[in-house]
């Protein structure tokens, strides 16, 4: 019975991989996506930039960021089949990818030049109070 | 010939028409997908912004062991997810059955777990209107919550369907299409637990 | 009677309703689902427009009772103890007006009604893809319509901080902004975005994937594709607003604070949220939907002049393919330019040096898009139609609003007039004498194919005439009010001596609006009469190319018996395939005597 | 015939529009009194002539198709689809005339905003729901100390030196908006915006012809002003609190000023003796007006701001009477939050 299941006429993304193997594959990939939760977790609770001696957060953010993308990428592609999507439903989820990036860097870039240029700004203005 | 205007009430309808509103549910499923991206984009900057750029802000420290077993259980439940596609384009009606039923369980325990997180800070006071982090922790989870619990009532509507043996081979893509917004919430949780409890 | 099978998706029909409920209330029709929202948005642009004498009234004559509403409603709504215009309810009246005419006349008139009517027929398809998330999205919007007229009668009255709602005025308690109106109005924009993403989902599948054999994109006529650019802008900017609407309900009920800074003041009490946002942020998460939304309400009107100007000139449009790509192109700009709201608002310098850079380019694609309507009635024979006479002036009037708009795109020439009369008078010249003109020429061009009636040609050019001259005569003054600097949402200028020169103006605008409100009731008229008593009309009078002429009039359920294959672009009139007639539709197969487009 | 010529009519009511426009537009900007406004001035003139000869080609060349090109029997529609030579035309000219728009408006930009002005007089503004506070370092050149001077709704600015306003508000965005100098920025609570400018004229109100009259520093040295009581206090009544809606005072304040019945003896002071000169002028202001949305009374948020020499201007510093009300206003919201300037968030 599996053996017919396995040419299923509608699996339009069905790479002729049998039901085991599929299967299989998932678990791997799920394998991954635990073992890099671990590793983030282990992340948190070290300094990150020990290497470069860099004090302050930004290289356990960065780290952290880049952990989370590999993990969503893995699910996008695989779980969601991405893979197997038209080039239409790719386009679709990478430009609003790309308007995610742009506000998220048009928002901060307004905000963190207010933190520098108006609390130092208006210090040196008058005088340093 | 097919003849519009003698529509009876059940055509049957071939694999061919089923391929092709796959594709099409599928596209919309996409594009919704991508309107969520844009929906949470609001809140990740916002909460950027309010980090970078607020002396005052204080990333206040959550309970991580309760952060990192709820991503693991959604970890676990997009395999399940996943595996309930992949039976489901097989024809395996049980199969498929149990694997949603198994999503919905581990979305269960995940609400469960949220659910206890949220009734520690709020005995130790932590509300919303307590402090900006926690205002941003509320708006992130709160919202992640709906969207999972509206997941939730698709797969017991599905598990039903498929109980009554509505899918077979050809026609499955509504498991397919939950699954690909199964896997969105999951991804949500991806970047939400660090950006909340890790960093 | 044997079972049909259907293989394709152009072929599945849902059966006819038969029943009163599930023919005109519950329906999958699109064709329905359009004139419920053409009904419902009719409705509230009469409030709309309703609104906006009553702000007429109050800025001519400051503190004197409105005539029929003020003795009557003394007291209550927006009126004070002498039935004049109260200092809260003039707020309130101009935030209503904005929120009601954006969210629930124009976008769902142009998008939901004359969408979800044309693209369909359009690209000859039976329906739309999703027909249940059609319908569902209708009922959204009414339901938020019911939310928006219930916050008229609450207590305290409906939203009271200009429809952009800038916190902390619309965010902290006691900042005289009224406490469940504002919740109801927010709710109700959150409701209403949904319904019109739903929407752009359903139309960019249709579009993509259920277009008729032959219907490849360059044949595709200009209506479906400014719907198409409009649904993608819908798609992916409506969800920052439902955010920013989220956040600032999470401010106002659970007193969350991520517009709120440290500190804030109302009065001498401190506001309850403990402060630690940022006012700036709702600017940027706002405008970031709303600049798209802006091209949204300009889009399809766009699409509908694109397609009525061939019709009329009896000539294919000039350069469909510079008109395609200026619409990509607005596509793209219209995502970055958001900051050109926000120059004088305390945002960096630097940014405003980029997004006056990105705002003065968007002005190009609209240039080349006016040139080339130019280019398609020159050389035409034009046929003086109502709706001709209406897209003319959707020209004229989107020249003069696009003109207007270089003066606000130049950020220093923003700094003296941002937020004065001159930005009034630039968006009605694009919304009324545009958007709402190019609307009057979808009416009365579709008008026979949607109700299978015809208007009344005469009443048409009435209106056309009336509604010309009074509204140049109402909103061109308001160039001179924002040069002497008046400020808008001023409830009176009287306080302030350099704007005493400029009373006279506002009485004359006030007496051609109100002129302009009353030439409106000769369109209702011959449009509600014509609808149930209009003479019957043929399928296709004004000789048009495009699909939607093809079909019988009252358009069947199933609109095309077989589904048609297109053999040439929408507008080939006087093509010489066409040899004696000066039109052939798209879909008549090709004459020997030409190679098909 | 009858439908096209009530078409003609309408449409030669445009091109009359556009003289109209033309001719009457330059009238309405209130006259410039700081050299930021010039600029600003100059540049919208620039873009409107450049606009008014581009609306009256394209609104031309719409009636000459719609006359020329009206059907009528034997006269054919071209078939043309348009040449790509053509566009290039359409979009080269605009993109080249919007770029030079784009250079001129970045360059007046960069001078509008960001270079501040060295060693100018620095005035706290303070907006709150329906008013203005302003408040001076004082002697000691410093903010928050017991010698300020603190004023409500009305300033007083030095003639020809640069000011710079640092302004916050206490409770909702308000916009610091100065018609006469062309100059506008929102005052954001919880954020120090800093905007500033340059009287060049002093504003005298002549009596005989009821009429503001801008005088150069030269010229109001010898025009006979009147320095009239008024001149220096900011609240008329001082028992009043003038902010109030209900009482209409402050609307008439101005009235009040200026409907002085002639037989009223005006005091001229030379320095500090009176002489009985014939008062021509008597001093006036600039107004200041709020331009964001900032609640139902945002129509009645008016200051002024008084322009005098630089003795006078140090005089009324000095003759300020302390406020403890005022003070405490900035107490509350200015130094006990955002004690060093950190009003970032």
């Amino acid at each position: 019975m599996s053996s017919a299941a396995t040419t299923a006429p509608s699996g339009v993304h069905d790479h002729g991989r049998s039901y085991k193997a599929e299967a299989v594959f998932y678990a791997e990939i799920f394998g991954l996506l635990i073992s890099l939760t671990i590793l983030t977790v282990t992340l948190s609770y070290v300094n990150v930039g020990w290497a470069l001696d860099l004090t302050g957060r930004a290289p356990n953010i960065v780290a952290g960021m880049l952990v989370a993308a590999v993990k969503s990428s893995l699910v996008l592609w695989f779980f969601m089949h991405m893979n197997h999507e038209g080039r239409l439903n790719r386009f679709i989820f990478a430009f609003a990818l790309c308007l995610f990036t742009l506000a998220v860097v048009a928002f901060s870039s307004d905000f963190v030049w207010l933190h520098t240029y108006v609390v130092e700004g208006a210090r040196a203005a008058v005088g340093g109070m | 010939m097919f003849d519009p205007a003698a529509q009876d009430h059940h055509p049957t309808l071939s694999p061919a028409f089923h391929r092709e509103r796959r594709d099409m549910r599928a596209m919309g499923m996409w594009l919704f997908l991508g309107s969520e991206v844009m929906f949470f984009t609001a809140f990740f900057a916002a909460y950027i912004v309010a980090r970078s750029a607020a002396p005052g802000f204080v990333a206040m420290p959550l309970e991580r062991g309760f952060g990192t077993l709820n991503t693991i259980v959604l970890l676990t439940s997009s395999l399940t997810m996943a595996l309930a596609v992949l039976n489901s384009k097989r024809g395996e009606r049980v199969k498929t059955g149990r694997y949603i039923a198994l999503t919905f369980l581990l979305a269960c325990v995940f609400l469960v777990v949220k659910g206890i997180e949220y009734a520690h800070h709020f005995e130790a006071g932590d509300f919303p209107s307590h402090d900006i982090f926690f205002g941003f922790y509320f708006l992130l989870t709160g919202f992640h919550g709906l969207h999972v619990l509206g997941g939730m009532i698709t797969l017991a509507i599905l598990w039903w369907r498929n109980r009554r043996g509505d899918f077979n081979k050809d026609y499955n893509d509504p498991i397919e299409i939950a699954g690909l917004y199964w896997h969105f919430v999951d991804l949500v949780w991806i970047f939400l637990f660090p950006a909340l409890y890790l960093l | 009677m044997s079972a049909q099978t259907i293989d394709s998706v152009a072929d599945f029909v849902h059966p006819e309703p038969t029943d009163f409920f599930h023919k005109y209330v519950w329906s999958y029709d699109h064709k329905t689902v359009a004139k419920q929202y053409l009904w419902t948005s009719l409705i509230f642009l009469v409030l709309g427009g309703f609104l906006a004498m009553l702000i007429r009234w109050q800025i001519a004559y400051p503190g004197a009772p409105v005539p029929l509403l003020g003795a009557l409603l003394k007291g209550r709504f927006i009126f004070d103890g002498n039935g004049a215009v109260s200092a809260e309810g003039y707020i309130q009246l101009a935030s209503m007006h904005g929120l009601v005419m954006i969210f629930f006349v124009i976008i769902p008139l142009i998008v939901g009604a004359f969408g979800n009517f044309l693209i369909p027929l359009h690209i000859g398809s039976r329906d739309v893809a999703f027909p249940l998330l059609n319908a569902l999205s209708y009922w959204l919007y009414f339901v938020a319509g019911l939310l928006i007229l219930a916050s008229f009668l609450v207590p305290l009255g409906p939203a009271a901080s200009g429809w952009t709602n800038y916190p902390p005025l619309s965010d902290v308690a006691g900042a005289n902004s009224p406490d469940i109106g504002m919740n109801l109005v927010m709710s109700a924009v959150f409701l209403a975005g949904f319904s019109s993403i739903f929407g752009g989902i359903n139309f960019l599948v249709t579009i993509v994937k259920m277009r008729a054999p032959g219907m490849t994109w360059m044949r595709l006529p200009m209506t479906t594709w400014a719907q198409f650019v409009t649904a993608i802008f819908q798609v992916l900017a409506t969800p920052m607003l439902a955010a920013a609407g989220a956040m600032l309900l999470f401010d106002r009920i659970l007193h969350t604070s991520f517009f709120v800074p440290r500190g804030v003041m109302i009065g001498a009490a401190a506001a309850a949220n403990t402060g630690g946002g940022y006012p700036l942020l709702w600017q940027h998460v706002f405008w970031f939907y709303a600049h798209p939304a802006v091209y949204i309400l300009i889009l399809p009107s766009m699409g509908f002049t694109s397609d009525i100007l061939p019709a009329f000139a009896r000539k294919p449009i000039f350069g469909q393919r510079a008109m395609i790509i200026s619409l990509v192109a607005i596509m793209g700009l219209g995502f970055i330019v958001w900051g050109h709201h926000m120059f004088v608002s305390g945002l960096n310098p630097w940014m405003g040096m980029a997004f006056m850079i990105s705002t003065i380019f968007i002005a190009l694609p609209s240039g080349v898009k006016v040139f080339n309507w130019l280019g398609t009635i020159w050389g035409g024979s034009l046929r003086l139609e109502p709706p001709m006479l209406y897209a003319l002036t959707f020209v004229a009037m989107f020249i003069v609003g696009g003109l207007s708009g270089i003066f606000m795109a130049a950020t220093p020439v923003d700094v003296y007039i941002h937020d004065t009369y001159y930005v009034i008078a630039h968006f009605h010249y694009v919304v009324f004498g545009a958007t709402l003109f190019s609307v009057f020429a979808a009416t009365t061009y579709w008008f026979p194919k949607m109700f299978g009636r015809e208007m009344n040609r005469t009443l048409n050019y009435v209106h056309w005439a009336l509604s010309f001259i009074f509204f140049n005569l109402a909103f061109f003054p308001m160039h001179f009010l924002g040069e002497a600097g008046h400020m808008r949402r001023l409830m009176t200028s009287t306080g302030y001596e350099f704007l005493n020169p400029m009373a006279p103006w506002n009485e004359f605008i006030t007496i051609a609006a109100f002129c302009l409100g009353a030439s409106q009731i000769v369109f209702a008229y011959n449009f509600i009469h014509s609808v149930f008593f209009g003479k019957p009309a043929q399928p296709n009078p004004w000789e048009a190319s495009t699909l939607e002429w093809t079909i019988p009039v009252p358009v069947p359920h199933y609109n095309y018996r077989t589904i048609p294959t297109v053999y040439r672009g929408p507008h080939e009139y006087s093509s010489p395939e066409a040899a004696p007639a000066d039109w052939i539709a798209q879909d008549a197969p090709p004459r020997g005597n030409r190679a098909a487009h | 015939m009858k439908r096209f010529l009530s078409f003609l009519v309408a449409c030669l009511f445009l091109p009359a529009l556009a003289l109209a426009f033309n001719t009457h537009a330059a009238g309405f900007l209130p006259p410039v009194v700081s050299e930021q406004g010039r600029q600003i001035d100059a540049l919208y003139g620039h873009i409107l002539a450049i606009v008014v000869v581009i609306f009256v080609i394209t609104e031309g060349i719409l009636i000459y198709c719609v006359v020329a090109f009206r059907a009528r029997p034997g006269h054919k529609a071209r078939f043309f689809h348009g040449s790509t030579g053509v566009e290039l035309i359409l979009a080269g000219v605009p993109a080249v005339i919007l770029l030079y728009i784009t250079v001129v408006s970045a360059r007046l930009w960069e001078r509008l905003r960001m270079d501040e002005p060295k060693n100018a007089v620095h005035i706290e503004v303070l907006a709150e729901q329906f008013d203005w506070n302003f408040r001076y370092p004082g002697p000691d050149a410093v903010f928050g100390t017991p010698d300020d001077v603190m004023t409500n709704g009305e300033c007083a600015v030095p003639v020809d030196r640069q000011v710079v306003f640092f302004t916050s508000s206490k409770d909702v965005i308000h916009s610091f908006f100065l018609p006469d100098s062309r100059v506008k920025e929102d005052v954001v609570p919880g954020l120090l915006n800093r905007i500033w400018t340059k009287w060049e004229v002093i504003p005298v109100w002549d009596l005989a012809t009821q009429k503001r009259v801008l005088l150069s520093e030269k010229d109001f040295e010898n025009a006979p002003v009147a320095f009239s009581g008024y001149a220096f206090k900011s609240k008329p009544h001082p028992g009043k609190k003038w902010y109030q809606f209900s009482d209409s005072a402050r609307i008439g304040y101005n009235a009040y000023y200026y409907e002085r019945d002639p037989s009223a003896k005006l005091m001229v002071m030379e320095h500090d003796h009176p002489v009985d000169v014939a008062p021509r002028y008597v001093l006036h202001y600039f107004e200041i007006a709020c331009a964001q949305l900032c609640g139902p009374l945002h129509f009645a948020m008016r200051g002024t701001v008084r322009v005098l020499p630089e003795p006078e201007y140090e005089a009324w510093l000095k003759a300020q009477p302390k406020d403890d009300y005022l003070a405490s206003k900035w107490a509350q919201v200015w130094d006990g939050v955002h004690p060093d300037f950190d009003r970032a968030l």
